[in-house]
């Protein structure tokens, strides 16, 4: 599961530390002790910067640098449609084999497909996922929180 | 004595079924064949089960949850896998719905310690009523004993009649504006009664006060769905059922899981942990303190899976036609009184009856040097002893492996204690 | 990587003991051997309780007390036989005090409830005071915040000091005539801590507090004296120690048994039911609702046997030589921190420890694929965690089939895990 | 186990109904409801009577009929030592062969040597016995109760 793209971005994390933002969120991964700060700053619906802070393994660390890195200047539409693809592949259980399509959404974050098959290691890949839908939703008002699909996922994976 | 037995169709394939018990092959008192109609006090296990029990511990024991090594999670995919073997076997809205207790017993006590503890609208106190019946089981009938004592609740109950049935008769006044819950068995231990849901759940609904179900004696017997049933809690009991012993189940509402207050506490029902507060996992978490009965858990998914291979209608007609014989023949037996319906309809498989003056101790021991295994005593369900005068039954209880055979040997042995002691 | 095995002795013959345990034999990740050093969460079963098991279902099923067939006598015999094992393996003054329970957590909740709804001297209302410790497992803190919760009750606890030892200079300000129960873990799961029962039992008694001790630890690993601890209650688990997962012991002496109030009704608890009002059956019966864990409990008297086979001590004397031999090796490694006592001394075969900064998930998943089985995370005793300011720890534990080639291979991959992450 | 002098005494049982006495208790035996209402009635330390009126399986109402049979016009001294032999049989588990001594002291009593082997039959037997020793102490005051044994004896077997 340790691809060489998870290892980089965890030593390297992109967009590291806690910036200005419209909305900020801490989430706890009990499972673990994971933890999250993350903040959303939004221009519009387009996401202008995620700044992050936590503690965790380096699943979780990688996957809040992923994260940043592919919804950074995203609209927020564009971005929702990358978690869920991205939602869609932790919850696999290794059973989806990315392809093209999904490598051209996913980019970098395609790397966590073997994460998928570890279900206790499925919640840190998500950690920061669930912790900047919540943040958006808590900056742009709970309408634009159209679906409980994620929250879900967790729940299953608990 | 002729067995009619041709003359019985829709009776499961027994032959093949037995062979799946070990222990029916159980030979007693210098050879006698065990004739085991003790099926209400809880069921044999069929090798399909043991075999998992087996392979649980040989392969992948481990503590569920929080591990990252392979047999944890092995042990933890096994565990929440046979949650959704139970969900779906009681087609159960969500697998998060589905709590793993010990026994039945204890998860009657989580629903009554639940709303002991519970903010309003739940809560149980001196202003409210709980509502139960009269052919309880002692594991629903003291818990609620118990809450009244301890909050002030009034506790009041539905009787009998005397063909063994709910008398119905008073309902607007038992249950009232009052009531917060209603709780009552499904089918009666002691008498085979099935009682009429759909009456008490809708009378129930009608004052807002929530409904247990105690399918402790049903679940095993016929399809149990529990969104067909309608109530908000059903408790079942994994040993009756095929399954191991120290497994039980809660099956809850979601939105009331979410709403009502944990039970016990510690291990892995929390969410985070300080010494000076914490917060509780969702359900079903929040509601299995410490480590399951995970094996136990495991064996009853396999037992699940038995069961529904056979099917729990064709379980379900193959009693009943047992039933219809076993209530036909015992009452060729002279003095044999049936305590409860004198019929198969609208009854389980576990007949209750007394014989002349015999005490059914003795009626149980002299059965029992024919091989012959059937309970005696109140059945934990001393109120309808009470009710009925007399001071214990006999019970003969009947499961899918049960023979018209059998049948025919209770009888037979019947005529042997009346014999015996005339 | 050499190991200087030969200079352990005192060591069991772990070649012959882990023929008993069939799971040792397990492969994992293409072939790799399955060194499992995560007992402090659950142990291995040996292959003589597995027999027992299987032997139970396939013999003598049946539901216990109250019955008077051969089936029913002999699955009642087992079960109280399995009591007189477990009275015997902690010197019960008698058999009477050893209730069984799912779990180690299910009997710390019940003494919490009983306290909780006990007449005087025992009641834990809101003028009195809970003392617990900042090293407790989650299954002895959450129950007495909700018992704190539900009674305005004041809990306090002991601290820790740096070296992973209870804080007990001010025990006197701790424990106060104000106290009503002590509860504390005799080992800890995530430290390894051997905690000094008699200081906390000599003050307890002073201010006439009553005590019980967490043991769910120590039952596996040295010999439990319930005498020689002169505390009020015991608990322990099942699952830990060899046994069958969903059985647990509480011990309690017998006087405090008989004027405490019952926890969950039903089933055999009671002496007499009548819808108005019920009475209890005597300890233990009283404190054990419903249809018992008797396959499990059978189990345990199995388990007991076995590790008494071999001997309680020298299972302890062969773990403290492993522990020593796994302390100084794990020292070794560079940018390791132990979490707790840094010596062998008054400690037990758990060992806690941070990696420089990886996490404890990723050394567990790295060591995982090298077929090397710990846990991580916060073991259910996050205080622990939050005191020594770090998220989590990799715990490895030993039991009486470790080895030092288990330690040995434990090294080597976190040094793998180092280079891994370096 | 059902001996003969059993269902004689069963079907024909000894000093039944309730008569005037000193003292009376009820006991139940809460795993059958095995009830026994029972009198006793002294002259001095002298048994005068043993009254009962109860209901149950045949082996409660014969040893009942065997008590009043064995007991009355006893001293004191001498019904505590039937009482003891008799419970150290019934805690036999089958394993006690009367001899001639014991026969002599149990007189019809030995008959539920037999009974011994039925654990869940124990308590049957001895209902009669710890009415009697209960009645006995509430009669002449709780000094007269000089050993708990027998209690002890019935909890184990529960
Ligand atoms: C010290 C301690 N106490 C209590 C428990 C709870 O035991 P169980 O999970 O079997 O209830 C454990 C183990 O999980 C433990 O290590
Ligand atoms: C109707 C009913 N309810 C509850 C119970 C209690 O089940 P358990 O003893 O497994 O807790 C039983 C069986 O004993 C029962 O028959």
């Amino acid at each position: 599961m340790y691809q060489d793209v998870i290892l980089d971005h965890y030593k390297h994390p992109h967009g590291r530390g806690l910036r200005d933002g419209d909305a900020e969120v801490h989430h706890v991964n009990p499972t673990c002790g994971d933890e999250i700060t993350l903040r959303v700053k939004y221009d519009g619906l387009r996401i202008a910067d995620v700044s992050y802070e936590g503690q965790g393994c380096s699943i979780s660390q990688a996957s809040a640098s992923v994260l940043n890195e592919l919804l950074v200047g995203k609209e927020l539409s564009e971005a929702r449609k990358i978690q869920s693809v991205f939602l869609e592949l932790m919850q696999s259980k290794g059973q989806i084999e990315p392809d093209d399509a999904m490598e051209e959404v996913l980019e970098d974050a395609v790397a966590f497909a073997g994460v998928s098959k570890y279900p206790a290691r499925v919640k840190c890949a998500l950690l920061s996922w669930m912790a900047w839908k919540d943040a958006t939703a808590q900056a742009l008002g709970d309408g634009a929180d159209e679906s409980d699909d994620a929250d879900e996922a967790v729940r299953k994976t608990a | 004595m002729t067995a009619p037995r041709q003359g019985l169709p829709g009776l499961l394939d027994t032959e093949a079924i037995r062979k799946d018990f070990p222990i029916l092959d159980r030979r007693l008192h210098d050879g006698k064949k065990l004739v085991y109609l003790d099926n209400a006090a809880t069921s044999q296990t069929p090798r399909q089960v043991l075999d998992v029990l087996s392979e649980y511990y040989e392969q992948h024991n481990a503590n569920v949850h929080r591990g990252v090594h392979v047999l944890a999670e092995e042990a933890t995919a096994l565990y929440e896998g046979a949650r959704d073997k139970v969900a779906a076997f009681i087609n159960a809205p969500s697998r998060d719905e589905v709590i793993f207790t010990k026994n039945a017993s204890e998860s009657l006590n989580l629903v009554a310690n639940m709303l002991g503890w519970a903010d309003e609208p739940y809560r149980v106190d001196r202003e409210t009523e709980i509502v139960i019946t009269e052919m309880e089981h002692h594991s629903n009938i003291v818990p609620w004993q118990l809450l009244s004592q301890r909050t002030g609740a009034k506790l009041k109950w539905f009787g009998l009649t005397d063909d063994g049935r709910l008398d119905l008769s008073d309902i607007d006044e038992i249950i009232t504006e009052n009531t917060k819950i209603v709780s009552f068995v499904l089918v009666s231990n002691i008498m085979g009664t099935i009682n009429p849901v759909e009456a008490i759940v809708r009378r129930a609904q009608e004052v807002g006060a929530l409904v247990l179900i105690d399918a402790s004696q049903a679940a095993p017997h016929m399809v149990l769905d529990v969104q067909a049933l309608q109530a908000d809690f059903v408790a079942f009991t994994g040993h009756k059922m095929c399954g191991p012993t120290g497994i039980g189940v809660l099956w809850g509402r979601q939105e009331l899981l979410e709403d009502l207050p944990p039970f016990l506490g510690g291990g892995e029902m929390i969410e985070t942990v300080s010494m000076n507060s914490s917060t509780y996992a969702p359900a079903p978490h929040k509601f299995e303190a410490g480590t399951p009965p995970i094996a136990q858990a495991v064996g009853l998914g396999a037992a699940v899976d038995y069961l529904s291979s056979i099917g729990m209608d064709k379980i379900a007609q193959h009693e009943h036609i047992l039933t219809e014989y076993a209530v036909k023949r015992l009452q060729e037996v002279p003095d044999l009184r049936i305590i409860g319906p004198t019929t198969a309809e609208d009854r389980g498989a576990a007949i209750s009856f007394t014989l002349g003056d015999i005490h059914p101790h003795d009626v149980g021991q002299v059965l029992d040097e024919q091989g012959i295994a059937v309970r005696v005593g109140h059945h934990c369900a001393r109120p309808v002893c009470l009710r009925y005068g007399i001071p214990a039954t006999t019970r003969a209880s009947f499961y899918l492996y049960s023979t018209p055979a059998e049948v025919d040997a209770l009888v037979d042995g019947l005529e042997h204690v009346r014999n015996f002691f005339g």
